[in-house]
Formats: C-alpha cells, structure tokens, sequence
C-alpha cells in the first residue's frame, strides 16, 4: 500500500505547491509551463509504449489531431467551452489510434517506427493540401470559455494552467495506477518473451493496441492544451520532426517514472528558451549537446535522478522539510 | 506516349538520386542495425565539400573529366573524417545500447552538425553550376534531357552494380554478410566485428557524402539540405527492406516512378505519395520488399 | 561569413562602437549630455535553417547595419536624428526557427522577460498570424516584415500590429499585367510553386489576376512541388511538354536556383520564359545561369527598381561596403520596417513636445503615416492604417555581359492604388470581383 | 472415452516436406508421456500443434472431448493446455519473483486486457500462490534474483512454474532437461514431475536421454520421420532393436556426458 501511496503524496504536494507559485511566476514562464505540461502528456503516452519497447516516429499524428479537433470546433463548431473541446480531442484522437492501432499493433522495433512515421506524413501533406485551413500558414485559435467563464489577459493564461495542471495531474495518477495494474505490468515482459505471454494466454498485439489507444489518447489532449497555449495550429505539428521532439523529451525524462516527464518536458522547454536567447545561432548545437550528455551519464533519464533523491528521502525523512 | 517515355526517364533519374542517398544509410543500417540520422548530414558535408572544391577547380579552368572525379574524392575524404570522428569518438560508446537510443545519439549528432555546418561555410548559400553545362543535352522528340541527369543514372547503376559484386565476390563482402547475417556468429568465426563496423560506417559515410557531392551541381547548396534527404532515404530503406543494397534500388526505382508519373498525371497528391507507397508497402511486407523475416525459433 | 551569426562578442562589439560614435556625435552636436535611457528591439528572423540564407541574413545584416547607423546618426535626412528620437536603439536578436510553438514562446520572453520595447521581425507568414495575437493579447507593439500573407489584417482588426512592407497581393497583380503587356495575347500559361501556403497562395492570386484580365486565357500545367525538393526533373519534363507562352513561379532562393539550374541546363527557360515574382533576390549569384528576357519581380520597387535617392545611395554604398555583397529585397523590406517605427516613433515624440512616447501614443502616430524609404514611400493605407502599400515595379532580365552584372530593361512601375485593394475590401474579394476601384494611370 | 487429449489423423506439411503424418494418439489423464525421436523426427511440431502454435494441414485434437484444432495458442493456453520451452520463455529483465507473480496475475484474470488494465498486480492472494509454486520447484532461493542471471537448471523450472500458474490440466514440457549437465538432470526432472504429479496434471515430454525417459515416463511415444513408430510402455520400447537403431542407439551410448543437443 505504502509503495502507491508515497508517490502520490509526493505529487499531490508538488501539484499544490506549483499551482500556488504559478500565480507569483511572470506569464512567460506560465504559459511556457502550460505548453511544456501539454507536450508531457504525450512524453506520458510514449513511456506507456516505450516501456513495451516500441518507439513511434509519428506521435505527432496524434497530437495534431487533438490540436487540429480543437482548433476546428472552435473555429466552426461555434463551441467554445474548453471541457467540449478537450473531450472532442480525446475522443477524435483516441478513435484514430484505435483504427491505426488495428495495424500498428501488428509490428515491432524499427517498422513500427517506421509505419507510424508515415501515417503521420501522411496527415501532415493532408494538411497542407487543405489550403481553406491556411494550409503551412494554419490559422489562429480563439481563447475557449471555462463553464461559461471567459477569463481576459494574463487571468486566462493562468486559468488554462491551473487545467492543464488539473489534467495532468489526473492523467498522470491514471498512468501510475495503469503501470501497478496487471496489463500495466505486462509492458516489459513483451519486451522479454512475447512467446510465454501468448503461451500465458494474453494476446500481446490486444495489449499493444490497448497501450496505443492510450498513448494516442494522451498526445490528443496534450496536442489540443499545446493549440489552446499558443493559440494557434499549422500543420508542422504533424510533420516527423515534431515526433522527433518528443522521443528526445523522453529520453531526457526517462521512462523510469511518471513524474519525469513532466520535470523532463518543462527542462527541455526551459533549456530551449535557453538556448534561444543565449545562442540566437547555434542553438542546436546546444540542444544535440544536452541529448548527448543526458544519453551518455543519464541512460535511465531525469527520471533516474529523482528516484535517487526519493530514495534519500526514504532514508532520511527529516529531508523533506529542509 | 511522350509522357510515358518523360515519365521513365524521370522516374529513373529520381530513382538514381534516391538510391545514391539511400545506399549508405541501408548498408549502415544492414551491418550495424543503426538508422544513421546523420546520414543527412553527410548529405550536406558532401555537397558543401563539392559545390566548394570543385567550384574552385573548375574556375581555374581545369580539364573537366578531373572536375568529376575531384567531386568524388571530396566525398571520400568527407566521408573518411567525418565517419572516423562519430564512429569512434562517438557511436563506439553507445553499440549493445537500445537501437533506438542509438538513432537519438545520431538526431543529437545531427543536431550538432547542421550548425557546425553553418560555422564552417556560413549561412549563405553555394552553387556548382558548371558541370551541368559540361554535361550538354540530349534531345528526344519536343523532351530535353539533361546528361548529367543521364550520367547519374549510369553512375547510380554502376555504385548498385559494384556494390553487389563487393558484397558476393569479394573476401571482405564475405565478411559484412556473415555480420549483417548474424553478429554472434561472425564474433564466434573470428571476425573483428569492431574493425567491420568502424569501416562499414566509414564507407556509409562516404556514400552519403557522395550523393551530396553529385547532387551539389543540380541544387543550391544551402542549410538544411540534410534534412529533407533523411526522412527520403529512410522512406527508400523501409520500402526496399531495411539493410538490404538490392532493396535500396528496389524501393528507389518504385518511388522514383511512383513520383514522376505523380507529377505527369496527378500533381495534386505528390507531396505524400512516397509516403502513401511506404505505408502500403510496410502494411502488407513489414519487413520491406526485400529482406526475409528470421523465423522465431522456439 | 563570422560577423553574420551575431556572436555574444560581436554585439558586444557593436555596441561599444555604438556607444562611442554616439557619444562622439553627442559632444560634437552639443547636445544635451544625459543620454536617454535606450529603446530596446527585439529582431526575429531566421538565423539557421533553409530560409537563413535568402532572407533571414540580408535581413539580420541591414538591422546590423541600421541600428549602428541610426545610433551613430550616419544616416541621411529624414532619419539624421541619433537612434529612434535621440534614444539609442539596443538590438537583440533571435533566430524564427522551430515550431510555431517555439516562435510564439520566443515572443513572449522578448515581451516579458526581456521587456523590449517593440518586437520588429518574421518572415514566415505562418509565424506572422501566430505572433498577432500574442502580441495583442501582451499589448505589444510589433512591426511585421517581410511575411506576405494579407490575412493578418483582413481577419480581424490589429492594434498593436503593424506591417510596413506591403502583403504579397500586389506581387502578383503587378506581374500578371507585366506578363500579359509583354507576350501579346496570351491564351496558354503554366504555373510551378511551392507546396505550401506562399506557393499556393501566389498561384491562387497569380490565376484570378489572369482570369479579371483576360478570361480566354487557360492553365495548362499546375506544379506543387514539395518544399526545399531540390530534384525538378519531373516538374521540367512536364513543363517541356507544355505549350504555355509562359510559367509563372513564386520560388525563391535555394528552390528557385536549384529549378534554374535544372531548368536551363535542358534548355526549358530558353524555350518558354519563366515570370518570378520574387526572382530579384537571386539574380546575384545566378547571374548569366538566368535567361534574357525572364521577367523579374521584387515584392514591392527594390534594387533594380528603387526610385533614386539619396537614401538609396547612402544605404546601398553602406551595405556593400560593410557586407562585400549586394542588397537584396529582403534587406530592403528591413529598413522600410524600421524607417516606419523610427518615423512613427519621432512624430509621437515631437507631438508630445520631446520625452519618450508611450506605446500608444506611437500606435495613434504610426496609423496611416507615410514615410521615404530607400526604395519608395510607403503609406500606411490599409488594415485602418497598419498595413503600409507603396508602388511596385516590374522588369526584365539582361545579363549585361561587358560588366559581368544583372540589370533590368522595360522596367514598368505600378502606382499603390493600382496594384492593391482599396481601404475596406478583402484582397480575394477584391481579386475574384475583377478588382474594382484600382486606380491606375 | 475417457482420454483427455485425444489426436486423430494428425498431419503436417511444410510445401512438399512432411514434418508429421497420420498421428492417433489418446492420453488418459495423469499419464506421464515421454516423447522420443531424433532432431527433425517431428516431436516439437507435434507439440507446436497441440498448443496451438502451428496449424496442422490435416487432422483433428480433441481436448476435454472438446475440438481445438487450429485455435490459437493463448486460446488453448486458457481451456488448460500449458507448455514450456526448449529455450525457456522467461522475462529476464524481472525478477523471479516479478515472473512468477506476473504468470500468476494473468492466470487469475482470463477475462481480459481490461479485466487486466483494472487489477492491481500486487496482492496478498498472487503473492502467496506465487511463493507456493516457487516452493513448489524449489526456487525460492533465487526469490530475488533477476531472471536474466538465472543459471539453465533453475530457467527451465521458471519457465514451467510460470506454464503451470494458470493451473492447466494437460502440460507439453519440450526437452525439459537439454542444456543441463548430466548429473543434475535427475533432480530437476525429479523436481518437476513431483509438481507436476501433485497438481494432479497430465504431462507429455520431449526428451533425449533414454534413461530420464525410462525412469519418469508411463509411456513412450517414438517420432521417426513425421510419424509415430512406436507407442508403448517405456521398458519394452527402448528395447526394441528398430528403436534403438533408429533413435536411441544402443544403450552404451548413454554413457557418454551431455549429449548431441549440447
């Protein structure tokens, strides 16, 4: 029992104190927190898979649906109630990564990477073949309603925060109960022998499919609060690069915890504003270095480190406060 | 009929170019089971290194033959530093890690690269525009053809011929096909898999750089040319069956074709149709056209 | 090619020189000794990537060039005064690559973090739409400048928003009527442009120019071809069998170098002239490789096409002499935006009776305003006064062979009202009704 | 009839190769079977087809009087018909523990992935049916331990603690003792049929060396060429000269340390 709880102590206690602080923190970093928090739902769904040793090169897919579900219902669906859109976003792209996942599901290692590569290529050329959306240009988002709620100026930033926080948070404490449960645990055994789970009597592709459905589900939400954070959406959040993105931010985090990707996606957002302003021209160089150096002493990702400190606070309760 | 025939042509000239950037990145993949993201930017080492050296050269005025062969002895020497500075000094460190670990250390190479490339020749753009004009035309009917684009085609067919011959005939293709077929064997046979897979990257390396450098004529060499020819080769790989030569030029004659009868006949899904062929392909053959799936032992 | 990535030293650099030639200029005038407090701009452009090259450099190299002039107070009248209004300008720049995410959280930490007094930048007309409403939504004054897309101002009112340079609309107006005065009754023409927003939205107004100017016209080929495709020998062997009088493309840079080479070596461009709209910034480095007798625009009368004066001189014999190469538009397009803020800026302040203007007060002297630039004066006529127009020309290429340089011959100016909507109509709107109310002479 | 698994007319072709041809076998329960035959003879595609793994080209099984010809494996896994491997499916990266529990878990909920994805892995019931099948093979020592540093003995005992979870009726063991050094074959085959005897489970195993077949099977069935050429007790079958000449050779033969599949 302890062995669930601690954690989410500790994540009940962080979420509060982050909410809390967000509204002494300037509204950059509030609202880059918003979109670094909306990009860590789909590092979460990514883990799920990665921890069944699959890595998809087209999560973007996903995450432009949700993006794309939102934009467009708010923009011609005349419903601007942020609950409707995310909902919409969650169910649009859950449905697409139940169909996909019908083929997906069948392939390992390299290919599915490869295959979901190409689903999400294929809805990016959709996309800007679709010159009434403002094809490469996209088109801008309207600021939702919370319940009937219209928040103005930097109020609206941080009500869209305290959501995103809200959602993460849930789906965050979903994802951890899913990995305790046992389909949730089946994830590293595909990884070892998908012959004695079959000869268990589980059909590992059903498994994988059901981790997909999930996976896809969170990068629909986190590509819907990412077009609602900056308001706007264009194709590029289908195109491969983008899916690049976020494996990197997994690495970064590692798929050790639930947590790190959260810490990991809010690192790299923040390391990138970095590198932005620091060096205007040579900012990759600065961003391939961080990569490397997290691969080369952090294999197991931030993640590992965190798990370090909690051990240590296991030791020495006294910690905590200090 | 005209555009039949503009369409094989084309096709095939496609083709050629989709194989000359493909090959490196499949052979590296077939021995060394890494998907080498920076292959794009031997890509771009390549055709920098020509649009440069061989600019210069031909400025001076010198024979032209030399112009052509300079441009691929700029790609080996590219290929020949740059393989050597990320196989040893960087790759070496992460081999019997996860393979997908291994293609992020080369997104963060890459990453690295685009810039250096940058701090290197700046950010302008360069041109080698002579030997298209050396290279002259040949008319077919109201249908000019570039020799040049001939010349690649010839060349392209001749890397895939050499290539294979290297890989039957040769003691050292022996070798890669026992790696490629199987690495404990190879290790347990005595063969210094280490020193293979240093020179295979190394070759790779050379081979991308050397589609950069006979690209380099036909293009402005700008930033960011790396980046496009990643994700094209890779779709090639996939199709023709990852590691496989002979499924590189399988998968780049059908996407080169598939492309230019797209645009002969329907303009309009030419943006992803070479990656509609590359879901098709993968959803009925997931192991690519060309290579066999081990059967699971149990 | 260093001193074009704007390394911590070389700004370092910059302003030190900066602060001395000021204070030079100061004790020599005379003038007051506090120094006011500076006003900060943030440049956004690209700095890397395939878009660096063709604009985000010539862009980054005139704000250089600029911002140390003005500081200085080099420049020639009406823009003598030191910095913007006595106030020296403090530059920071930040590369437009990446994500529209990543732009917009650029724009934020300029607004907020580094507090800039206006934001003066883009390119992509992607990031342009993304970057209005934020900057709305922080009241930040922002001067768009080179992205082309009319939407910005035709979707919904801006108040913070500006853009100097006039939208891609007239591009296409002023070389449809170029094309169709030069190759008599044209009744076949082509198209080939990049498949993404700017390409389809060129060839969009490019064919409903055509259709309001000669109806019989037809389009025989229409070629999207992805971008940054480098590899055109499919869209040439369809081009080769086409029978237009005429192809017109809206390529830039790296794509259009990469189509000319491919295009000429087999001999297309000989056989059926091409007409690019935004073909200027290349001639340099194409030179003899462009055919006579292509049609050439700039985006607005740039270069080849600006009226002489003494600013023109002045800003091109300082360009080349500091970068050992030519002005292209883009660099053009810059200082037109930064003349526009400087000039918005002055009026404010002298409406005020000198002190610093608030940001309001330069929005209410912005609207409407026109101003000299190095090519032309640009009137702040559309978008309720955000949206600069100015004239525009359009020419033809000749290699002069004797000096080894591009020049343009049949050179036809277009006067602002003929080749751009009026005041209150949608650009579309006004292209699909035949393009009522244009004034031309 | 009483036979719990029950073979009629089984075939097998690969394209023109005849991998099994025309077998009738009935198992009672409780029987212990002993599978013989050279490599090739046909032993693991017969048992690829019972659980499921390959599809046989002709023929039908029974289980139960129930027909699962042709069903797939996880199936056939979950109506009560386990096996373990020549190469033992085991989770390396886990612990032996985590292995055990995780076979467990599964076995204990058959109605599904979401049945699946809303129970906790961790209770007090699958921990203790857990420790009582590593006791029960003798493995709780290794508790701890990850699966990947297990030495071969105690893989192949995982590898049918882990088949048998799911409390099967009927259990295919494919050469159980292969790899594992002569001496210690006797226990661990001791080992296993003790469990396998006390969960009251009929077993059919593949095996190699004669003298582990004549001491734990009830009966023997000898694989030559596809087909069964023999089927009796295990005494007079190894006796008999065709069968010694054919598989087993004669019996000095065995004498000689860890055999032809080492």
């Amino acid at each position: 029992m302890t062995m669930v709880s601690r954690p989410v102590l500790f994540g009940a206690l962080a979420l509060i104190i982050v909410a809390v602080v967000a509204l002494a923190l300037p509204s950059w970093l509030v609202s880059l927190t918003t979109l670094a928090f909306a990009n860590a739902l789909v590092v979460l769904g990514l883990i799920i898979l990665w921890r069944a040793g699959l890595v998809p090169f087209g999560q973007a897919l996903f995450y432009a649906i949700g993006a794309y579900a939102v934009a467009l219902i708010d923009r011609y669906g005349g419903m601007h109630d942020v609950f409707v859109l995310i909902t919409a976003a969650a169910v649009l792209s859950a449905f697409a990564a139940f169909l996909t996942g019908f083929l997906l599901a069948r392939y390992r290692e390299i290919f599915f990477a490869m295959l979901s590569l190409a689903m999400s290529m294929i809805l990016y050329g959709a996309l800007v073949k679709t010159e009434t959306l403002g094809s490469t240009d996209g088109f801008h988002v309207e600021a939702p309603t919370y319940l009937g709620y219209a928040p103005q100026g930097a109020m609206h930033l941080l009500v869209l925060f305290w959501l995103v926080l809200a959602f993460s948070a849930a789906s965050a404490l979903l994802v951890f109960l899913y990995f305790r449960s046992v389909a949730g645990a089946l994830a590293v055994p595909v990884r070892d022998s998908e012959i004695r789970l079959e000869f268990l009597g589980v059909s590992v592709n059903g498994l994988i499919h059901l981790n997909l459905v999930i996976s896809g589900t969170l990068a629909g939400i986190g590509g819907a609060f990412a077009a609602l954070s900056i308001e706007h959406v264009d194709p590029n959040m289908a195109y491969w690069t983008t899916s690049g993105g976020f494996v990197f931010v997994t690495i970064l985090a590692g798929a050790g915890s639930v947590a790190a990707a959260f810490v990991g996606s809010f690192v790299f957002e923040f390391l990138k504003s970095i590198a932005y302003d620091i060096l205007p021209g040579t900012w990759q160089i600065f961003l391939g270095a961080v990569l490397l150096v997290t691969i080369l002493f952090l294999p197991e990702g931030l993640g590992s480190l965190f798990g370090r400190l909690r051990q240590r606070l296991n030791l020495k309760p006294a910690n905590v406060s200090s | 009929m005209l555009t039949a025939f503009a369409i094989l042509t084309d096709g095939l000239v496609y083709a050629a170019y989709l194989f000359l950037i493909a090959i490196g990145l499949t052979l590296i993949f077939g021995v060394m089971r890494i998907l080498n993201v920076t292959h794009g930017s031997f890509y771009a080492f390549g055709a920098y290194g020509s649009a440069i050296a061989v600019g210069i050269y031909f400025d001076r005025g010198f024979p032209a033959a030399g112009g052509f062969l300079l441009m691929v002895l700029v790609a080996m020497v590219i290929g020949l530093v740059l393989g050597l500075i990320l196989e040893r000094g960087l790759l070496r460190l992460f081999y019997g890690k996860d393979e997908v670990i291994v293609v992020l250390v080369t997104y963060a190479a890459f990453l690295i690269l685009e810039d250096v490339i940058k701090l290197i020749w700046g950010p302008n753009s360069y041109a080698l525009y002579q030997p298209l004009a050396l290279a002259g035309t040949i008319d077919v009917g109201s249908l000019v053809l570039s020799g040049y684009d001939i010349g690649l085609i010839v060349f392209a067919s001749l890397l895939a011929i050499g290539a294979s011959f290297a890989l039957k005939r040769t003691r050292w293709g022996h070798l890669l096909t026992v790696v490629i077929f199987d690495r404990e064997i190879a290790a347990a046979l005595g063969i210094n898999v280490t020193a293979v897979y240093t020179i295979t990257f190394v070759i790779g390396a050379m081979l991308g750089a050397l589609g950069g450098a006979v690209m380099a004529p036909k293009i402005a060499v700008t930033l960011g040319i790396g980046v496009e020819v990643i994700v094209l080769a890779f779709a090639v790989v996939a199709i023709g069956g990852m590691g496989s030569i002979g499924g590189a030029l399988l998968g780049a004659l059908i996407v080169g074709e598939c492309r230019a009868a797209a645009v002969h006949l329907v303009p309009q899904i030419e943006l992803f149709v070479i990656y509609a062929v590359m879901a098709l392909v993968l959803i009925f053959r997931p192991q690519g056209l060309f290579t066999r799936i081990a059967p699971r032992k149990i | 090619m260093r001193q074009h990535l704007p390394h911590p030293e070389n700004r370092l650099t910059i302003t030190f020189a900066a602060w001395f030639l000021g204070l030079l200029a100061l004790t020599t005038t005379g003038a007051r000794a506090e120094q006011p407090a500076p006003v900060k701009i943030g440049f956004v452009t690209f700095l890397t990537g395939p878009a660096a090259a063709p604009f985000g450099i010539p862009d980054h190299n005139a704000a250089e060039l600029l911002v140390e002039s003005l500081n200085a107070g080099q420049v020639p009248a009406p823009y003598a005064q030191v910095g913007l209004g006595g106030a020296k300008i403090e530059a920071k720049f930040l590369d437009e690559a990446g994500s529209a995410s990543d732009v917009v959280t650029q724009f934020r930490n300029l607004a907020e973090r580094d507090h800039v007094d206006v934001v003066v930048g883009y390119v992509s007309s992607g990031n342009c739409l993304a970057v209005t409403p934020v900057a709305e939504e922080l009241k930040q004054l922002t001067v768009l400048d080179i992205c082309g897309t009319p939407r910005v101002f035709e979707e919904k009112p801006r108040h913070y928003v500006f853009r100097v340079n006039p939208h891609a609309t007239m591009d296409n107006v002023s070389t449809a009527k170029y094309a169709l005065a030069k190759f008599k009754d044209v009744s076949v023409y082509s198209g080939i442009n990049q498949n993404y927003a700017w390409g389809q939205d060129s060839w969009r107004d490019f064919r409903l120019v055509m259709k309001d100017l000669d109806p019989k016209a037809t389009v025989d080929k229409e070629l999207f071809p992805k971008l940054f495709a480098g590899e055109y020998g499919a869209e040439i062997s369809t081009l080769l069998t086409s029978n237009a009088q005429f192809i017109h493309s809206s390529f830039y840079d790296g794509d259009l170098e990469a189509f000319i080479y491919q295009a000429a070596a087999r001999g297309l461009p000989q056989r059926i002239p091409l007409v690019l709209t935004t073909g200027e910034s290349s001639l340099w480095r194409l030179g003899a490789k462009v055919p006579d007798g292509t049609v050439i625009g700039a985006r607005g009368p740039h270069t080849f096409f600006a009226h002489e004066s003494a600013l023109n001189v002045w800003f091109h014999k300082a360009y080349v002499d500091r970068f050992k190469e030519q002005p292209i538009y883009p660099a053009y397009d810059f200082a037109q935006s930064l003349f526009g803020l400087k000039t918005a800026w002055e009026k404010a302040q002298a409406k005020k009776g000198g002190g610093r203007p608030t940001t309001e007060e330069v929005i209410a002297a912005f609207e409407g305003i026109s101003f000299p630039t190095p090519s032309t004066t640009v009137q702040m006529a559309l978008g309720n006064g955000h949206q600069g127009i100015s004239d525009t020309a359009v020419g033809t290429y000749k290699f002069d062979k004797a000096e080894s340089r591009p020049e343009m011959v049949d050179i036809v100016r277009y006067s602002a009202a003929c080749v751009n909507p009026p005041a209150d109509v949608n650009s579309i709107a006004w292209l699909e009704g035949g393009m009522k109310g244009a004034k031309c002479d | 009839m009483s036979a719990i698994l029950n073979v009629r007319e089984l075939e097998k072709t690969f394209g023109s190769l005849i991998a099994a041809h025309n077998i009738n076998i009935a198992v009672p329960p409780l029987q212990t079977v002993g599978i013989i035959g050279a490599n090739g003879a046909g032993k693991t595609t017969f048992v690829n087809m019972i659980t499921g793994h390959l599809r046989p080209t002709k023929g039908s099984i029974w289980f139960e009087g129930r027909d699962i010809t042709g069903r797939p494996s996880r199936e056939i896994t979950r109506l009560g018909i386990a096996r373990s491997f020549q190469v033992p499916q085991i989770f390396a990266s886990l612990t032996v523990l985590e292995n055990i529990c995780t076979a467990t878990a599964i076995a204990r909920t058959t109605s599904g992935l979401i049945h699946q994805a809303l129970t906790p892995l961790h209770s007090s019931a699958i921990l203790a049916d857990s420790d009582s099948a590593l006791e029960l093979f003798r493995i709780a020592g290794y508790r701890h331990a990850l699966a990947a540093t297990l030495p071969q003995g105690a893989r192949k005992l995982l590898d049918i603690a882990m088949a048998i979870a799911g409390a099967p009726r009927v259990v295919l063991l494919d050469e159980p003792t292969s790899g594992i050094s002569i001496e210690e074959k006797f226990d661990l085959m001791a080992v296993v049929i003790a469990a396998l005897k006390r969960r009251g489970i009929t077993v059919l195993f593949v095996e190699h060396d004669m003298d582990i077949v004549e001491r734990y099977a009830d009966r023997v069935l000898a694989f030559y060429d596809g087909t069964v050429i023999a089927d009796g007790p295990p005494v007079e079958t190894l006796e008999n000269p065709r069968i010694q000449e054919l598989i087993s050779g004669p019996k000095l033969k065995l004498a000689v340390p860890n055999g032809r599949h080492a």
